[in-house]
C-alpha cells in the first residue's frame, strides 16, 4: 500500500479523503494557496505545499505546481477529490509521465467520457440506454432543426464539453432552434473553448438518479446501489438520498446492470457515478459518467457500509475488489444537505466571509463532512461550501426527521446558509411524498422566504446577552466559577 | 431599560426590567415574557422564557447582533445606537440603490453604453464570484453617465461600477441582486 | 404517541434519550440538581425542573420529587436512562401508582430480576443454562463449604443484592471460605441493606458476552444480537464491542435463543439486557438481566440500524414490535470506549474539575454521545462519565483503526481521561487477536503508565503558544484579519 | 530567549531564536528544530516541525500549559517563574506525604486509633467520592499523633485527615492514592 499520498484539493473533500488515508495508516500532503494557509484541510495534513496564490489557476488548478509537490515530498499517489483538476485528463496524463499513481480513471476513460457525444457513442456500443437525439456534435442549425422535428419538441440543445449547465437550451418549438443553437454554442465556446454541441430530447418531469460504480484494475465491475439527487438548484444538486423513493428492487436491477454495462463500455478504473435520467414511466437513460469522487458519495457509504474513498486507493494500488455485487445490499435511507455560505433568500449567492461561530449537530446516524471551522474565512475564491450534513436512519420518514432536527441544531453564524431553506423543502408535502422532480425548487420554492420566525424569542435572546456580559471564555479556567479574567497577558519573553 | 431594536426593517420598542440575578422581566410590543439566563460561552445564552427553555447563539456583528434560535438566524440592530453613531452611510435604502457587486468579483460582460437609457431592473453588468455568475440589475429607470469598471477588472463591493442617473420616475428602492 | 416525556437521568444518557424523543417531536424534560444547572441535558430539553440538592438522595434519586416534576410538567411518561432509579423497583411502582408509564420493564419483573438467586430459579424453570451452583440465598457457612466442595473450586461467592462486584469473593480453597462468606455477606449488608448471599462456581478466562433483547406487550420477544464487554476495570466496562470477536453463527443462535427464553421466563417487556459468562469452550452461562437501557447500546444501534430509544418509547406506548427476528442482522463491526474524567495512571481514580477544552473526533463512522462541553465543570457527586466514543467500520480490524484514530483526535483539557490507556489497549496485541477476556486488564495492563511520548514536541509547542499571544477568539470579527478587541464593552442600559 | 521547562518532573534547559514572524528555531538538550507557526484559536497552535504537521491544543493551568499533541497530554511548567512565585507550598512532594483526599469526598471509614503504629503503605481512612471507594495510605512509617475526621465528614483536598509523626526511617515520598 501506499506510504504517501497527495490530494490535490481543498475543503471539506481534502478532509475526508485525509481521514481515511489516517485510518489506513498513509500519511496526506496537502496542497494549499496563499488564501488557504489555515485552512482546514491543512490543519488536519501531516505535511503540506503551498502552491501559489489565490486564484485556482494559479495553485489548485496548477498542474506543474502539483506535480512538483507531490515529487518534492515523495508521494507515491495523487488524490484529486472533486472538482478542480478531478476530470481533466491532461493533470491525469502528466501523473502518469511522472509515474505517479492518479487515484482515479486513465487520462483516456476521462477523456472520452467527458466528451457528450463520445460518451454517447459508447454507451450505444455497449447497450446502455440513451436519449434520443444525435450521437455526433453538429456545426449546421438547420440539420439539428430537422433532426428535432423527427425527435419532437421540447428538445435539449447541449455542449459536448463542459457541464454545470452552461451551452444547455431547453427548446419548445421550432421558431426558437436557431437562435438556441447560436447562443448555445457561443456560451459553451466562452466557457469550455469549444463551441460543439449536439442534440437530445427532452425529458419532462425527470427525476436525477445515478448510480455509485466501482471498477478495478483486474476487469471485476459492481456498483453499490442509486442515490436520487433531483433537487437542484442553478444545476447544482443541493440534497441527495438514497434508496430513491421511486425506486422498485426491478428497476433497480435493471438500472444497476446498465450503470455496470456503461462502466464496462467505457473500459473504467476506480469509483465513478454513472448518471441517468429517468420519467415518470420509469424509462431510463444515460446522461454522463462522473469520472471522479462524486460530492454525495457519503449517502451509499452509509447505507452500504462500504468506504469508498479506502475502494478507490486500494484499487488504485491495483489490489481486486474484496466486495462482490451479491454482497452490496443498502440498509436504511440516508438523506445529504449541502451546506453552502450562500444565501437563500438572494439566488443562493455566495456568501463569503468569517465564520464567526459554528457548532455542528451530532447525535446518532448524523455525519457532518466539514472543511471549515469558527474563526475560518470563507475565501471569495472557491466554491464556497462548508459542509455536507448527512443522516441515516431506518427508513425515508424517520430519515428526515433526523436531517431537520439536525438542521435545527447546526448553527453558522457570520454568513448566510441555505439552512432554513433545506428545513422547509425536507418539510414540504412533495419532498415528504417524494415528488422529487429536478424542477421541484422552480415549481415548489421559486420565490421562498424564510418566515419571520419567533422574533419575540430573538428580542429577548439580545436583551439577555447584553444583560449578562461576556465570560471571556479563555483557556484559562477561574478558580472557583463566575467571571473569568477576559485577557491573558501574553507571555514574556526573557532576554 | 429601554432599548428600540430593529429586526426585518421594522423597530421594535423593548423593555427589559430585572429584580435577580439572571432573570429579567421583558416587554415587547404590550407582550410580557419571565425570563431567566445563563451565559453558557461568549456565543451561547441559554434562555428560560415562560418555562419553555431555548439556546441562543449570538455573535457581535458590526452594526448589533446575529441570534441563531431553533434552526433561524435574525440579524438585530439597536436603533438608538445607529442613529448616535450617525448616518454615516446614508443608510440601507441608499446601498442598495448603487450598482454594485455583492462581493468581491470580475466582471465578466457590461451590456449597456454611455448614454444609455435603461429600465428599472434591466441587467447593466455581469458579474463573477466563487465559480457564479450574477447580473446587476439598474435599480431604477435612468440614464448611463459613466461606465467605471472594464470587462476582467477585479471590483469589490461598494465600488460603484456604473453611475446613473435617475429619471423623474419614483422608484421604491429595489433592485440589486436578483 | 407520547407528546411529553420526563426523562429522570443526566449526563450524556439523557441527551441521548432527547435527541430521540426530539426525532419523534415528543417533547422531553429534565430534570437537574443544584450542581447540573448548566449541565447539558439541561440545556437540551424543552423544560427543565430543579429537584434538589447536588446529592443524589436529594435529587436524582428522590422519587417524590420526580414523580412531582413528571406531574407539573404534565409528562405522560418517564424514561429513567441507566443507573440512579433506572433499576428501583420501588420506582417504577410509583410510577404504576401515578398513571405515569414507566419506559421500562414492570415493578414486578425489575424486583424478581434483581435479586440474583430469584433470576436464576426463574431461568432454570425457563431452561436457560446457569453457572453450576445454588438457586438460594444461604446464611450458614458450613452449608455453602459443603456446596462448594461438590462443584469443585475456585468458587464465587456472592451477594443476591446489588451489583457492580461488591460482595463478591473468589474463593480457591476451603480454607478461605468461611472468612469470603462473612466479609462478602457483612459488605453485601453495608452497601445494600441485605446480606444474603450464595454460591456459583467460578468460571476462569471467561468473556462476558451479553445480548441485546426488545419485548413488547403482545407477547414478541426478540434479540439485537451479542455485545462483548470483557474489557472491564474495577468491574466496570470500559471498552465493548460487537460482534465479539469469539462468536461463531452457531454459538450465536444458541445464545440467542437462550436470551430469548431468558427473557419470557421472565415475563419480560421493553428493553433489556441478558448477560452471561462464556469460557473457552464456549459453553455460556446465566450471569444476569440488566433491566434498562446499557450503557453500551449504540454498538448494537450502529451495526443493526436500529435506534433501541425509539423501540423503548414504541413499546412503552403500548405498540407492537415492527421488528422481526429474521430481519435483525449485523452489519460490520462496531467498538465503543468510554470516556470517564478520571486518571489511568491512578487506579483510574475520579478526576473531576473544569473541562478547560474539549474537541470531539468526527468523521465517517464516528459517533460521540456527550453530556458535556468546553467550559463545564464535571461535578464531584457523580459518575464521571464525559462521553461514550464509538466507532462503526466494515470489520474488527478497520473499526479497532478507525477508534486508535478517534482517540487520537478526541482532545479533552482540564481533567484526566483513559485516552492514552485506551490506545494502548486497542493497539495491544491481546486485543488485536480478540483475546479478550475479563481479567484482561489485570493481566496484560496492571501498572499501566504513558510513554513519555514526544516530550520534544510538547516542549516547542509550550514556546510556541508563548510567542504567538492570544487571539482573544470573541465573537466580533475583526474587520481585516490580525488579532481582534480581546474584550467587549458590555452593552451599556439606558436607565 | 531561553526557558527552563519542567516536564515529568525532569527541568529542560530550551532556547528559541526568531528572525521572521511566525517562524522560530528553537533547541531542546542540544537538538535543533525548525519551526512555524500559526495560532488557529486560543486552544490551538497549529505547528510545522522541521516539515512536520501537526496541531498543539494548549489550555492554561494554574502552574503552566496543559498541551495535548496526538492522543497525549503534557503538563509543563516554567521552572524559573515558578521559582520567583517562591516555594508557596514545600513543593509537591511534600504535598503527597499528607494523609488528603485527592477530591471532595465523604469518609467511609477510619482504620486506625491514636497512638498506634502504621507502616508505610498501610490503609488508614477510605473516603468514597463519585460512586468509588478509595483507600487513603500511610505515606511513611509512623504514629498516629490525632485524627481530624469522621465517618460520614464531607472532606475536601488538603484537608489533613490524620497527622502521621514520621518515625526515624527514611521514606521516598510515595503513597497517597493506590
Amino acid at each position: 500500500m501506499f506510504k504517501k499520498i497527495l490530494i490535490a484539493n481543498r475543503g471539506e473533500i481534502a478532509c475526508r479523503i485525509m481521514n481515511t488515508c489516517r485510518e489506513m495508516e498513509i500519511k496526506s500532503v496537502a496542497v494549499y494557496s496563499e488564501a488557504d494557509k489555515t485552512a482546514m484541510h491543512v490543519l488536519m495534513s501531516d505535511e503540506a505545499c503551498c502552491i501559489g496564490e489565490s486564484e485556482p489557476a494559479q495553485s489548485y488548478l496548477n498542474i506543474e505546481k502539483i506535480i512538483a509537490a507531490a515529487k518534492e515530498t515523495s508521494c507515491e499517489a495523487i488524490h484529486p477529490g472533486y472538482g478542480f483538476l478531478a476530470e481533466n485528463a491532461d493533470f491525469a496524463a502528466r501523473c502518469e509521465e511522472e509515474g505517479i499513481i492518479f487515484i482515479g480513471p486513465s487520462a483516456k476513460v476521462i477523456s472520452d467520457l467527458g466528451d457528450k457525444t463520445i460518451a454517447r457513442q459508447l454507451m450505444v456500443k455497449g447497450d446502455v440506454p440513451i436519449t434520443p437525439g444525435m450521437t455526433q456534435t453538429e456545426p449546421n442549425p438547420e440539420i439539428i432543426a430537422k433532426e428535432a422535428e423527427k425527435i419532437g419538441y421540447p428538445v435539449l440543445i447541449k455542449a459536448a464539453a463542459g457541464g454545470g449547465g452552461k451551452g444547455m437550451r431547453v427548446v419548445d418549438s421550432p421558431e426558437e432552434i436557431q437562435e438556441a443553437c447560436t447562443s448555445a454554442s457561443s456560451e459553451a465556446l466562452s466557457a469550455f473553448g469549444n463551441g460543439a454541441i449536439y442534440l437530445e430530447k427532452f425529458i419532462e418531469k425527470s427525476r436525477h438518479i445515478e448510480f455509485q460504480i466501482l471498477a478495478d484494475t483486474h476487469g471485476n465491475i459492481i456498483h453499490l446501489l442509486e442515490r436520487e439527487c433531483s433537487i437542484q438548484r442553478r444545476h447544482q444538486k443541493i440534497i441527495e438520498e438514497t434508496p430513491s423513493p421511486f425506486m422498485t428492487p426491478a428497476l433497480r436491477e435493471k438500472m444497476g446492470n446498465a450503470a455496470v454495462a456503461a462502466a464496462g463500455a467505457a473500459g473504467y478504473v476506480n469509483a465513478g457515478t454513472v448518471e441517468f435520467i429517468v420519467d415518470q414511466k420509469g424509462n431510463f437513460y444515460f446522461l454522463e459518467v462522473n469520472t471522479r469522487l462524486q460530492v454525495e458519495h457519503p449517502i451509499t457509504e452509509m447505507i452500504t457500509g462500504v468506504d469508498i474513498v479506502r475502494q478507490q486507493i486500494e484499487i488504485a494500488a491495483g489490489n481486486r475488489l474484496s466486495l462482490s455485487q451479491e454482497k452490496i445490499s443498502g440498509r436504511g435511507h440516508a438523506i445529504e444537505c449541502r451546506i453552502y455560505a450562500e444565501d437563500p433568500e438572494k439566488g443562493f449567492f455566495p456568501s463569503p466571509g468569517k465564520i464567526t461561530f459554528m457548532k455542528e449537530p451530532a447525535g446518532p446516524g448524523i455525519r457532518n463532512d466539514c472543511g471549515v471551522y469558527s474563526g475560518f474565512e470563507v475565501p471569495v475564491n472557491y466554491d464556497p461550501i462548508i459542509s455536507k450534513l448527512v443522516v441515516h436512519a431506518e427508513n425515508r420518514s424517520k430519515a428526515i426527521a433526523r436531517m431537520i432536527k439536525s438542521l435545527r441544531e447546526y448553527i453558522v453564524l457570520g454568513v448566510k446558509t441555505p439552512i432554513p431553506f433545506l428545513i422547509d423543502v425536507l418539510r414540504s408535502d412533495p419532498f415528504v411524498s417524494g415528488e422529487t422532480f429536478t424542477d421541484f425548487i422552480d415549481e415548489h420554492f421559486k420565490d421562498w422566504k424564510p418566515e419571520k420566525g419567533d422574533i419575540d424569542m430573538a428580542l429577548i435572546a439580545y436583551l439577555a446577552d447584553e444583560m449578562a456580559g461576556k465570560t471571556g471564555t479563555l483557556s484559562v479556567a477561574p478558580e472557583s466559577g463566575g467571571f473569568s479574567t477576559p485577557w491573558q497577558t501574553l507571555g514574556n519573553w526573557k532576554i | 431599560m429601554e432599548y428600540n431594536l430593529t429586526i426585518f426593517d421594522e423597530t421594535i420598542p423593548v423593555k427589559a426590567d430585572s429584580e435577580e440575578e439572571n432573570t429579567i422581566s421583558v416587554s415587547v410590543n404590550e407582550k410580557s415574557f419571565d425570563v431567566s439566563f445563563f451565559r453558557i460561552t461568549d456565543n451561547l445564552i441559554h434562555l428560560t422564557v415562560n418555562g419553555r427553555r431555548m439556546n441562543a447563539y449570538i455573535s457581535e456583528t458590526r452594526e448589533g447582533k446575529e441570534i441563531f434560535i431553533n434552526g433561524r438566524s435574525y440579524s438585530i440592530t439597536d436603533a438608538d445606537a445607529l442613529e448616535q453613531a450617525g448616518a454615516k452611510k446614508g443608510g440601507g435604502a441608499k446601498a442598495s440603490e448603487d450598482i454594485t457587486p455583492p462581493m468581491p468579483a470580475v466582471v465578466i460582460s457590461i451590456m449597456v453604453n454611455d448614454g444609455d437609457t435603461v429600465e428599472k431592473g434591466q441587467g447593466v453588468v455581469v458579474v463573477s464570484a466563487m465559480k457564479m455568475e450574477t447580473t446587476l440589475y439598474a435599480p431604477y429607470n435612468g440614464t448611463v453617465e459613466k461606465i467605471n469598471a472594464s470587462i476582467g477588472d477585479k471590483v469589490m463591493p461598494g465600488e460603484i461600477l456604473i453611475d446613473l442617473k435617475k429619471n423623474e420616475e419614483k422608484t421604491d428602492g429595489e433592485g440589486g441582486i436578483e
